[in-house]
């Protein structure tokens, strides 16, 4: 395999060379623990303080509304678990969607085990929620909205000011999962009415193992893990020095490049989306046509299945993904794509290209070339096709 | 992930296609679950002197199937009809725990186009008098 | 300041250059997220299986009883939550010591307040527990005993094959936080009958933000953070790749080097600390004597306080602590300290020096040097010593 | 963490020492805490002729005791009472927020110890009417 082609950045993306050469000093240079009070430390602790302030600004938080995480996940578990312990006094009920990462599904499956209702908002076929839904979900026992800011495998964007001004009526707080979005959209946590939010630096060429919860000045929220008194005593562990560097680093480059990055996106995804439109038959584009991620293009193509699709792409170097990345050792059909209503054997056929800075348009070009051959081939040897060649779809 | 011989017999399948009044035709699986598999034969004299396949399914399902078909091609029914899942597994030097299944629906595509066989020739095959062909023979476990 | 001599290996330790090797080609090069099924992510799913064999041979585990967490602080909060809330029908106490980490302590202190009921175990002078204490404190209702390896502010050693001989037999859950104990202490956690382990790799030279939790086949357990399906479906979130490839050489290195590393550990030791005795008056060495991390020096300058100490050490450039890391932002002197019968004023003055692989005799030499006009010039403005000189203490 | 200012009255702190039969000595703190702040003085005609600090504690409470003296040299006892811990803050140019307890103990070590002047000297000093020497001015909101 000669040419390689990473079409997978909602997935994960490289760390950039700016941002690796900011981490590393940090791994034995200046190793000190941030939480000491010599010199070590106190470079350790300047370098935490400059992270927190990148993430913050590219958000439009305060920097003591930062918490460092382990990821997106860690993020999502705290979030949701520390708002509802915290607040179970004030009531049990917790509204997110069907479409949300599993990190929070599963954490609200958890709670529903444990004394807590949760009620999954239904999605239309481009993935959007409805407010009105979302109106006549709240009771006087809801504590906590979770609503995803972008969707990993669609690429949706939901109307979040639109989302956070029903929760603040209400008095209510409102989690967003902004994995996806982070860099991708323009965030104003304040604009937006946002409360908690949960980042992953790996998605914005930060390294893998390090992201954020912002959490509002005022909120009242548990710690989810408990232990030394780092991150204001709130999330316990000895800080990940060279991943807060990095982390900070990755979202002064999104912000600085946030508008020639999405047109420079949105113009690729553009030439692959219409271009897979063109050259073959019995497609659909999955999302919302213009409310979605500048990098994401979800497609089905039917009558073939999406393993072998990508295995097919992978051994002419084309990296992408079906389903979300951490689910696809599974045999179940995304829980998205059923929730924006694509029967079973469709949504078995559906692959994600998400497109990012390192894109290039021979990239696209060399994908075009491909992918028509290898649908074509996989088709050739589908019995469904052959009904639909014979007349019988 | 998936061995080498896999990977040839997803890149290179064998017998890929259809034959025209084939003397027995299986289709097994649906596209709910994600794979479904047709083995069309010839036979003559009890020998099986062509199989083609078609398959909708991952990786590891193509490779089942083109496997399967070279495991059978040019051997009697009899021998036909004792190709396991395991046997496949073993053809293909392995497949994942979570794929396993590839191959019960291989060998199950092979004894539903002999079932098929045995029906339209009126015959009564020894080792499928329990094969029903209408059972789904997939996930099993997995009740959804 | 010219020269600069760290002590302080137990807050945390340098990157050995080997594992920074071992790590560089994750973060861009080989970027790939391990969950998927394309070559990026397969060439990732190889280093996390490597960086897990590494770990897993340290302590006698098998690869697939590891799960990678973000360090020592998650691996305690999951352990004990996890264990805690899976067995709940089978009791409500837990068992732990008072001179626990905070990452266990806190989690406990949670739990007491969630229906749960611990009895923290006393600790002799030597900061031993005493194992007829641990045999009375079992009830039926005991679903747990979490003790530590070695502590991380004196150095002592529990006896914990005795301690997992006590658990195995009355069928209780064992976990040990051994943070300070990987590579410090042979450890093989089925001979010792450990359920449950917590390590963290910046201790041992590698990296910070990533750790582990040893599960042995079998415990019930209940996932901490809920989500993707990594860390089979136990413990979600984007693998952190380079982490774990770090952490798992700095295992291998530490494996390789122990014999020699312990020894030369306990050498420089003991220059230190009967340097120490000789040079100045009115100290005391906390801890067991033999019974020790070997690079763990904990002493007691009487009629000094602590903090004062450690930035006059700074100010020469020697970098030690005072009380654990995490909490030398309190005012509150050392739980452990206090655990073993120092009075509260003599605990304030406590200095913990310890010292790793890139400790050189000449780096003790410096401090034999400079320590005792410290401690006698921080004496000299002491209105306690004034009372020593004059007699009447 | 320290503001410059800080370690300099750290590592050099003046007025360092005991004043032999000092016209009033004030101690304030306890060993229990982390601090003890003992503070001499030498009064002339109303005025600070000399001062001398003995500190058990952290790094600020040496500066703010040493920062402390430096401020009152020299002053009449009216100006000394006024010296507050805002005033010790501004003028070590800042301290942390958990470290403001050091300041809080180096005004009331002044004030200590000229409640010993005025108690040796059957004198009642303005602003000193309601000092309670015994009280404990120390981690107030803790509460231990
Ligand atoms: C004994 C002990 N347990 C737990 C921890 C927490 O580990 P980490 O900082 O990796 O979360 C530490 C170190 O800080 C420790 O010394
Ligand atoms: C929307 C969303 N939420 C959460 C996560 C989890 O983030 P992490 O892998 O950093 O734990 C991801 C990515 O995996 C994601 O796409």
């Amino acid at each position: 395999m000669n040419k390689r082609v990473y079409l997978d950045y909602s997935a994960t993306t490289p760390v950039k060379k700016e941002v690796l050469d900011a981490m590393y000093p940090y791994f034995d240079e200046k190793f000190g623990n941030a939480s000491s009070i010599y010199s070590y430390g106190r470079e350790a602790k300047q370098a935490i303080d400059l992270g927190r302030q990148n993430v913050a600004r590219l958000i439009g938080a305060q920097a003591d509304e930062i918490y460092f995480t382990a990821g997106g996940s860690e993020a999502d578990n705290w979030a949701i678990k520390g708002i509802a312990y915290a607040n179970k006094e004030k009531g049990n009920h917790i509204i997110t969607t069907k479409i949300e990462h599993h990190a929070v599904l599963h954490v609200c499956e958890y709670l529903e085990k444990n004394g807590f209702e949760v009620t999954y908002l239904d999605v239309d076929e481009d993935g959007l929620i409805d407010l009105e839904d979302l109106k006549k979900a709240i009771t006087d026992q809801t504590i906590l909205i979770s609503i995803m800011f972008a969707n990993n495998e669609i690429g949706t964007i939901q109307p979040i000011e639109e989302i956070g001004k029903i929760a603040k009526e209400n008095k209510i707080y409102f989690h967003t999962d902004a994995v996806q979005a982070l860099g991708n959209v323009e965030i104003d946590v304040k604009k937006l009415n946002i409360d908690l939010m949960s980042v992953s630096a790996h998605k914005i060429y930060g390294p893998k193992g390090i992201g954020a919860l912002y959490i509002k000045k005022g909120v009242k929220i548990h710690s989810f893990i408990h232990g030394g008194a780092q991150e204001k005593r709130r999330r316990a562990g000895t800080e990940n020095t060279s991943g807060i560097i990095g982390f900070g680093k990755a979202c002064e480059l999104a912000l600085e490049n946030m508008d020639n990055h999405i047109e420079k996106l949105i113009k690729l995804r553009e030439k692959l989306i219409n271009g897979i439109i063109e050259k073959i038959d019995y497609v659909r584009i999955n999302g919302h046509r213009e409310k979605r991620l500048p990098g994401n293009a979800n497609i089905v193509f039917e009558f073939i299945e999406g393993e072998s699709l990508l295995l097919s792409l992978d051994l002419v170097g084309i990296a992408g993904s079906s389903g979300s990345a951490c689910t696809s050792g599974s045999l179940d059909p995304s829980h998205v794509l059923m929730a924006i209503g694509l029967p079973h054997e469709i949504a078995h056929g559906s692959l994600r290209l998400t497109i990012g800075d390192f894109t290039t348009e021979e990239d696209i070009d060399y994908v075009l070339e491909q992918l028509p051959k290898i649908v074509e081939r996989l088709r050739q040897m589908s019995p469904l096709y052959e009904n639909v060649k014979g007349g019988q779809k | 992930m998936y061995t080498e011989k896999v990977m040839d017999h997803f890149t290179n399948p064998r017998n890929v296609g259809e034959i025209e009044n084939a003397d027995g035709v299986g289709q097994v699986g649906n596209a709910k679950c994600g794979d479904i598999m047709k083995i069309y034969l010839k036979v003559e004299n009890d020998i099986i002197e062509d199989v083609k396949f078609k398959t909708f399914g991952c990786g590891s399902a193509i490779a089942s199937s083109s496997i399967a078909t070279e495991m059978i091609k040019g051997k009697s029914i009899k021998d036909a009809i004792k190709v396991t899942n395991k046997a496949v597994v073993e053809a293909l030097e392995g497949l994942p725990p979570q794929k396993i299944h590839c191959s019960v629906l291989a060998e199950q595509a092979i004894k539903s186009a002999l079932y098929d066989y045995a029906q339209k020739h009126n015959i009564q095959l020894e080792g499928l008098e329990d094969f029903d062909p209408n059972e789904d023979h997939h996930h099993d476990e997995e009740a959804e």
